[in-house]
């Protein structure tokens, strides 16, 4: 059994470690698969605000993801056709810097996140499950026929877009971007963990009627989280564009929120660095099992059923040896 | 022979042990009360006979060793429970709740009706919105509907009215005299229990510290034990 | 006479055909200590719901340090000061007792709204919390999970989490309820030393408590108000002694 | 050696169409003899995320010549500029997106295939060679399938007396077909790849509209054609490719394939197929690291196609003959006939656009 | 649009509904009744498309086909239960969602595995093909007809069994304490697995009868079991009534919107923008749907509890 604390070291170190060794050894692909992991880890850490400490399992998680690269692939794509985007009297420039873009895409998400926050917070449950999955499903329509950006198509950057100081198509420059990210990410994900926020709102996913007497409104809490989780899977999803040089509609879809849930149970939901663990799991399976068998997804589901079976707590919870989910 | 033996009996809550020895006997129309302070392991010996909680030691009912048995089986050799905190099934209606215990024999929902007039008038009324009281009788009517051969009261006069208090403890005694149903009974209430049980046992940090008529309970052991 | 700090107005409200409050105007002075009795289902949580805001009534009005409460959230009373504890414990269960009381604490210091700091580091909280367990009796259980405690242990912690908020009145539902008989003694006693710091509406089955603490108590039945009066008054009264107490009381 | 990659879709519901594709082009492979060609594949899941990382790792890590077998537009829309941006040609087996007819075309990029429209083009021809006035015409509400409305458009000359766009993946097409019944046309042309194809054809048949119905050669190729059945018979589509087209290439390759795989080839086999021997022609005489005798070599298509005449317009698509088939039944199998000539020596309408 | 035409699209629409209650039906039992959410579901009405298909090519009988839909659904539903399912109840929805989400991997990679990748074919019986006139000379498919009637028989038969009979009660009675209903006497675990077969086979009938007038093929099951789930949430879970009533609002705004908002923006734009905006909006339309009746009533419309 290995310390939780151990184990998250372990776990960003073995990520770092991966890509520094691949970089040593000229395998971009394999620094690729990392930023992959990193960027799915981060969206998914984003989820974990929400899912593991706020109890909200949203079905709709997408929804930011897509919209944080939609951010950058409306805003690379303006600047690679030098016309503004036209948001009715405004005009606003297009921009290839990373960091307008990321800001973008937290403010683009996170109001988003507010409205159907708003909204889906006067359900629980598995009626809230279903009503994310809703607004998810029709950002993904109207996604698919946004003509003007592809549509169902989506749309191709062909440059990825730049860091002062970075230079951003080199593999490992980009991977330490978006690992700096992610630390920074997790960091705040364990502060407001032991925050008195973080305890009001573990009270409020598990007793609202409790959290209320006490004076505090267990709904605005969960909107509160609800919105820092949008905004940190939004800036995930312009990462994730910014990875593919590529957006469309298929960053709204079911599938990834479903899937996005699927790497925070793997990890462990409610641990640090469960969707971290989940993450590279999940991207070396898909890798290395892809490789080996055309039914790989067989495989794949086998392993997630032994998984929840037999390591109660996720990854986490089964290598650190401390089953129960929340502390 | 007791109808209900337990002799040495152990339990734990994953990795931490609540009972570390637990002797207790029911006979045939006996009315055995278990007693001792908040957290001593009352429940958890409850849990136990019925075969919620894993333990170990000597535990028989009717002569057959429950250990092996699911919680549904031990229920059918007929022990029926009211649970502490009733635990009533919140979205179905009275009638439902009582329905869904029912097997054969005497006790029937008119039986039921009669002993507890006030949830025959609300028959129809989902169980989540009754009171707390109605809920309480529910649950023994409820554990009643199984026709059970010993019937287990954990805190069942909780948060009663005295009157319906009085009430339950005069159907406690009736069940005892008519139906000469054996009957465990827990409740905080020294004095009640003093009046209808025939023997005390009492449990102290998870294993039997004293047990005996309820004619030998003296006032000094009480207060040793329970604190009064 | 002194103000009351609570007060409802007429208070009603119908469950179909039923009329669990039928104008209940009751009030809650400062250093009393009111207790509400009257038979299972008479309609005393369904009051202390109306008061707390859980239960919209269908008429009447609650008032709470002079203000009009009756449209207000739950959050918006309790931070007016009304501290509550349930008739059937609400606890986080996944919690430990500390975290549990800590919440109560929280919300005194209104510090909910810090994300940085950690909460276990805040002295003066945890001392609060440490406090509050100390009065129940749960000090050596601080560290436990909630699911882990037995029954009455949770009925003290719901009473511990009650007492951080430091509230300006208490309105507490049948918080004797799984104590066994020693903790019922003990919380006897402690109540009584409470009332002076914030006044209590007592909902209680437990009559030795009732008799032992109130100054007054009001006798509920059926929606109604039936009596109100001094302990000895109501012990007299040969209308609850029917419809509640029965004949040992 | 020459390294191919392959990124195709293997997994999940659209696998049938990769794993065609696949077959074909190994058989060429395998039938040319050549050990100096590899190919590497893999599979797309059909996300365009996993097929941009996939050609990300073949260009990079494989450091491939050659990229292939992407089947669906969207998927090619993402992989395609950035390929040929790093220097990488890329054989199109079957998607053919407007844009990379037009504006968007590369030297390195030669689409085997067609061009997403022409099967739709053509499809307008034989309705007006038929003689029918008044289509009803529907397709899914995506990019493709309104340029499947566009290209039947550009050639039928008729009237049309419905246009409806469905939902992408519907399966239910009863109220479509209501419509179709009390819009007063005298034929139904629709574009529905896939399982909507097969959904749609069998709940017409049984919905008693008869009006002759066309469509393009996606629903009614021989991998989902068993699963129409019978209500497919009679259909006319249209295909650049057919089993019967009369020359040797395609006879060996359909006896050859069926002795391989023990099933029928589809239009994607073919195109595999031909994808392969287009790529093993060039690097007969040039080596994929000399882009412009490469690129010279490609554009000349010296190989032998199933389709029979095969060459390239100057956007690297191809210039063909598109057929005309009705659905036949052969013993207890359903396939197809060919019964006339929609479009002769065909070229597609984004050419113009296109400078490179 | 003649009064015809929206007749025929109205039924066109109950006739949609009715056949996502028989997939709602078995999945609100099992997601309502006993807690468990249950994203397999969709696999079990491909289980059922599959075993209809492969009987009726083998035996040439419909009928055949239809009951070996059912029998392998409920056998498939039976085993995942005791393999898998079993081991769930008590843990969080959580794990449900990521377990079952490995059972749709596992059954459908492993359908295809076994059958291919390409569509298989099941077709409606000759007794049951062509139009029927009805009343008003509507000419409409038989065998949607009777697919409507089929879906009115479960409905009842469900109502009853979980309203009015005992085996009802206790299933109720097991999801809001499932150890209590043990204690009681309950063979809790043996009626679970009943009840998750009863579900399954009622997926599988749904996918057979489905299955002769779409596509039999991998994958299948995803659309519908999404469709479902917006119908027991609309209705309120664990509610057979409202999984009927939820059932035909959806298929009804399925079926019309997707015929009448292009329609109705032929007002507003040209028609070829109108056929499009339209197009997009009709599918987002039942979404919109459940978005609102859930902010409407925040545990659907006959729904009790959260
Ligand atoms: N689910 C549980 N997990 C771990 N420990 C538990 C659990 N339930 C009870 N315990 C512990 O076991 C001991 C015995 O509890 P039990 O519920 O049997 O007490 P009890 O005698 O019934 O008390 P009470 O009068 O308060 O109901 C307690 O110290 C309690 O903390
Ligand atoms: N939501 C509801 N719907 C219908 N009836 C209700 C609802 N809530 C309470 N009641 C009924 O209102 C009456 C008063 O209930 P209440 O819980 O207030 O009683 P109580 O005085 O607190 O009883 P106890 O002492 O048993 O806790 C009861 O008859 C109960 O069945
Ligand atoms: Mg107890
Ligand atoms: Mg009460």
């Amino acid at each position: 059994m290995i310390p939780e604390r151990f184990l998250n070291a372990l776990l960003l170190g073995g990520l770092l470690g991966v890509a520094l060794l691949a970089d040593w050894r000229d395998e971009p692909f394999t620094i690729t698969l990392a930023t992959r992991a990193t960027i799915l880890a981060i969206a998914a850490t984003g989820l974990n605000l929400a899912l593991g400490l706020g109890g909200l399992v949203s079905l709709g998680h997408a929804v930011f993801f897509g919209l944080g690269g939609y951010a950058m692939g409306i805003l690379a794509f303006h600047a690679q056709t030098y016309a503004p985007v036209e948001l009715g009297p405004l005009a606003i420039e297009g921009t290839t810097s990373m960091p307008l873009i990321w800001v973008t895409a937290i403010a683009v998400s996170s109001l988003a996140a507010l409205v159907i926050g708003l909204l889906s917070l006067r359900t629980s449950g598995v009626y809230f499950i279903m009503i994310t999955l809703a607004f998810g499903q029709m950002f993904f329509y109207f996604a698919v026929s946004w003509s003007a950006y592809g549509g169902e198509d989506g749309l191709s950057i062909y440059v990825r877009n730049g860091f002062p100081g970075l230079n951003t198509l080199d593999p490992i420059q980009f991977f330490s971007l978006c690992f700096v990210l992610l630390c920074l990410v997790l960091v705040l994900w364990s502060r407001l963990a032991r925050s008195p926020f973080g305890l009001a709102l573990n009270a409020a996913r598990q007793v609202p009627a409790r959290v209320e007497t006490v004076g505090l409104d267990p709904k605005r809490l969960k909107l509160a989280a609800f919105v820092l989780s949008g905004a940190i899977t939004g800036l995930a999803g312009a990462l994730f564009a910014d990875l593919n040089r590529f957006v469309s509609p298929s960053m709204f879809s079911w599938q990834l929120s479903g899937e996005l849930i699927v790497l925070v149970i793997l990890g462990g939901v409610a641990r640090l660095c469960g969707p971290v663990a989940g993450a590279m799991l999940f991207v070396a399976l898909e890798h290395w099992l892809g490789g080996l068998t055309e039914f790989w997804h067989v495989w794949l589901g086998a392993i997630l059923l032994l998984i929840v079976l037999f390591a109660k707590g996720g990854l986490v919870g089964l290598l650190s040896g401390r089953p129960a989910s929340h502390d | 022979m007791s109808l209900l033996a337990l002799s040495g009996l152990t339990a734990f809550y994953g990795s931490s042990q609540a009972l570390f020895g637990v002797d207790l006997t029911v006979g045939e129309g006996e009315v055995v009360a278990l007693m001792g302070r908040n957290g001593m392991g009352k429940t958890t010996t409850v849990r136990a006979i019925c075969r919620m909680i894993v333990s170990k030691g000597g535990l028989t009912f009717a002569g057959r060793d429950l250990h092996g048995l699911p919680s549904h089986a031990v229920a059918r050799l007929g022990i029926g429970l009211v649970p502490e905190g009733r635990r009533c099934f919140a979205d179905l209606t009275v009638r439902e709740n009582l329905v869904a215990a029912a097997r054969p024999g005497p006790w029937d929902e008119a039986r039921v009706g009669d002993l507890f007039p006030r949830l025959a008038e609300r028959r129809g009324q989902r169980a989540r919105t009754l009171s707390g009281g109605e809920q309480q009788m529910l649950a023994i009517g409820r554990a009643l509907m199984t026709n059970p051969r010993l019937v287990i009261l954990d805190e069942a006069t909780e948060g009663l009215a005295p009157l319906v208090r009085a009430e339950i403890w005069a159907a406690v005694a009736r069940l005892k005299i008519e139906t000469g149903m054996a009957i465990l009974v827990i409740d905080k209430s020294v004095r009640d229990l003093a009046r209808v049980s025939d023997r005390a046992v009492i449990l102290e940090r998870g294993a039997t510290v004293w047990s005996g008529g309820i004619n030998e309970l003296t006032p000094a052991i009480s207060e040793t034990y329970v604190g009064v | 006479m002194t103000e009351p700090i609570l007060e409802t107005r007429g208070l009603t409200k119908r469950f179909g055909a039923l009329v669990a409050s039928d104008g209940v105007s009751i009030d809650l002075r400062p250093g009393e200590i009111h207790a509400v009795i009257g038979p299972n289902g008479a309609g005393k949580s369904t009051l202390i719901g109306q008061i707390c805001g859980t239960v919209i009534p269908d008429e009447g009005s609650v008032h709470f340090q002079g203000h009009d409460v009756t449209d207000e959230t739950v959050a918006a009373r309790a931070g007016r000061g009304l501290g509550r504890t349930f008739q059937v414990s609400a606890l986080a269960m996944e919690d430990t007792v500390l975290q549990n009381t800590l919440l109560g604490a929280l919300s005194a210091s209104s510090s909910p709204w810090r994300l940085w700091r950690s909460v276990l580091n805040d002295r003066d909280l945890v001392a609060r919390a440490d406090a509050a367990l100390g009065r129940v009796g749960l000090s050596d259980r601080r560290a436990t999970r909630c699911a882990d405690l037995s029954h009455g242990q949770r009925r003290q912690l719901e009473v511990a989490v009650a007492l951080t908020l430091s509230p300006r009145a208490f309105v507490m539902d049948e918080p004797m309820a799984g104590l066994g008989a020693e903790g019922s003694k003990a919380l006897t006693a402690f109540l009584d030393g409470l009332r002076d710091k914030a006044p209590i509406l007592l909902v209680e089955h437990d009559m030795d408590a009732v008799f032992a603490l109130a100054d007054r108590i009001s006798v509920l039945a059926e929606g109604r108000i039936l009596a109100t009066g001094t302990v000895a008054e109501i012990r007299a009264d040969p209308e609850v002694r029917t419809a509640y107490l029965g004949e040992d009381a | 050696a020459t390294k191919v990659g392959m990124i195709t879709t293997l997994s999940g519901g659209g696998a049938g169409l990769g794993i065609d594709v696949r077959d074909g082009f190994m058989l060429a492979i395998k039938q040319s003899g050549r050990d100096d060609i590899e190919v590497v594949i893999e599979d797309d899941q059909q996300k365009p995320d996993i097929a941009v990382q996939l050609s990300d790792k073949m260009i990079q890590s494989e450091k491939v010549d050659v990229l292939t077998g992407i089947i669906w537009s969207n998927l090619a829309m993402a992989v395609v500029p950035a390929a040929t941006g790093q220097g990488v040609f890329y054989l199109s087996p079957n998607a053919g997106p407007s844009q990379l007819a037009g504006a968007g075309c590369s030297p390195l990029y030669f689409n085997v295939a067609w061009q997403n429209d022409n099967l739709h083009e053509a499809a307008g021809a034989w309705a007006n060679q038929t003689g029918y006035q008044n289509s009803f015409i529907l397709a899914p509400n995506y990019p493709a399938g309104k340029d499947a409305l566009t290209g039947y458009k550009r050639m039928y000359e008729g009237g049309l007396a419905g246009e409806l766009y469905t939902e992408l993946g519907q399966t239910d097409y009863a109220a479509e077909i209501a419509q179709i019944r009390a819009s007063g046309a005298d034929s139904v042309f629709f574009f529905l790849p896939g399982g909507m194809g097969i959904s749609f054809l069998k709940q017409y048949a049984d919905s008693g509209v008869d009006l002759p119905v066309i469509g393009p050669a996606f629903s009614f190729d021989q991998g989902i054609l068993q699963a129409v059945g019978a209500a497919a018979l009679g259909v006319v589509n249209t295909s650049q490719w057919s089993k019967d087209i009369d020359n040797e290439t395609n006879k060996a390759f359909v006896e050859t394939f069926q002795a391989e795989y023990g099933r029928l080839p589809s239009l994607y086999a073919s195109q595999g197929f031909d994808t392969a021997n287009l790529l093993i022609s060039a690097l007969d005489k040039a080596e994929p690291a000399d882009k412009e005798a490469f690129q010279a070599a490609l554009e000349e298509a010296d190989f032998s196609s199933t389709r029979g005449d095969f060459e390239f317009g100057p956007n690297h698509h191809p210039i063909q003959d598109i057929y005309a088939r009705e659905v036949i039944q052969e013993g207890d199998v359903f396939t197809n006939k060919i019964i006339g000539v929609a479009l002769e020596d065909h070229a597609d309408a984004y050419a113009a656009d296109c400078k490179m | 649009m003649s009064a015809v035409l929206v007749i025929e699209q109205v039924l066109n629409g109950l006739q949609a509904g009715v056949m996502l209650f028989l997939m709602a039906a078995g999945l609100t039992l099992i997601f309502g009744v006993m807690g468990l959410i249950n994203l397999a579901h969709g696999s079990l009405y491909m289980v059922g498309a599959f075993a209809a298909a492969a009987v009726s090519a083998a035996t040439g009988s419909f009928l055949l086909g239809l009951v070996s839909a059912l029998a392998a659904a409920a056998l498939a539903g039976a085993v995942v239960e005791m393999l898998v399912i079993r081991r769930l109840y008590a843990s969080d929805h959580l794990d449900q969602v990521l377990a079952t989400f490995a059972l749709i991997l596992i059954f459908s990679e492993g359908t295809r595995w076994l059958y291919g990748s390409f569509p298989l074919y099941l077709d409606i019986p000759a007794w049951l093909s062509g139009p029927t006139r009805l009343p008003g000379g509507i000419l409409y498919p038989t065998y949607r007809l009777a697919l409507i009637a089929v879906g009115l028989v479960v409905a009842l038969g469900l109502w009853v069994l979980i309203e009015r009979t005992r085996l009802g009660i206790r299933i109720r009675a097991g999801e809001n304490d499932r150890e209590m209903i043990a204690a009681l006497g309950v063979d809790i675990s043996r009626l679970y697995t009943l009840i998750f077969a009863l579900g399954a086979a009622l997926a599988g009938l749904a996918g057979a009868l489905v299955g002769a007038i779409q596509s039999v093929q991998v994958g299948m099951g995803e659309p519908v079991l999404i469709l479902a789930f917006v119908v027991i949430v609309i209705g309120g879970i664990g509610s057979i009534r409202g999984a009927f009533v939820g059932a035909l609002l959806v298929g009804l705004t399925d079926t019309l919107g997707g015929i009448f908002l292009p329609e109705l923006f032929k007002f507003f734009t040209d028609p070829a923008t109108a056929q499009s905006v339209g197009a997009s909006l009709a599918s987002m339309s039942i979404y919109i749907l459940m978005s609102l009746v859930l902010i409407w009533r925040p545990t659907g419309l006959f729904g009790a509890r959260a």
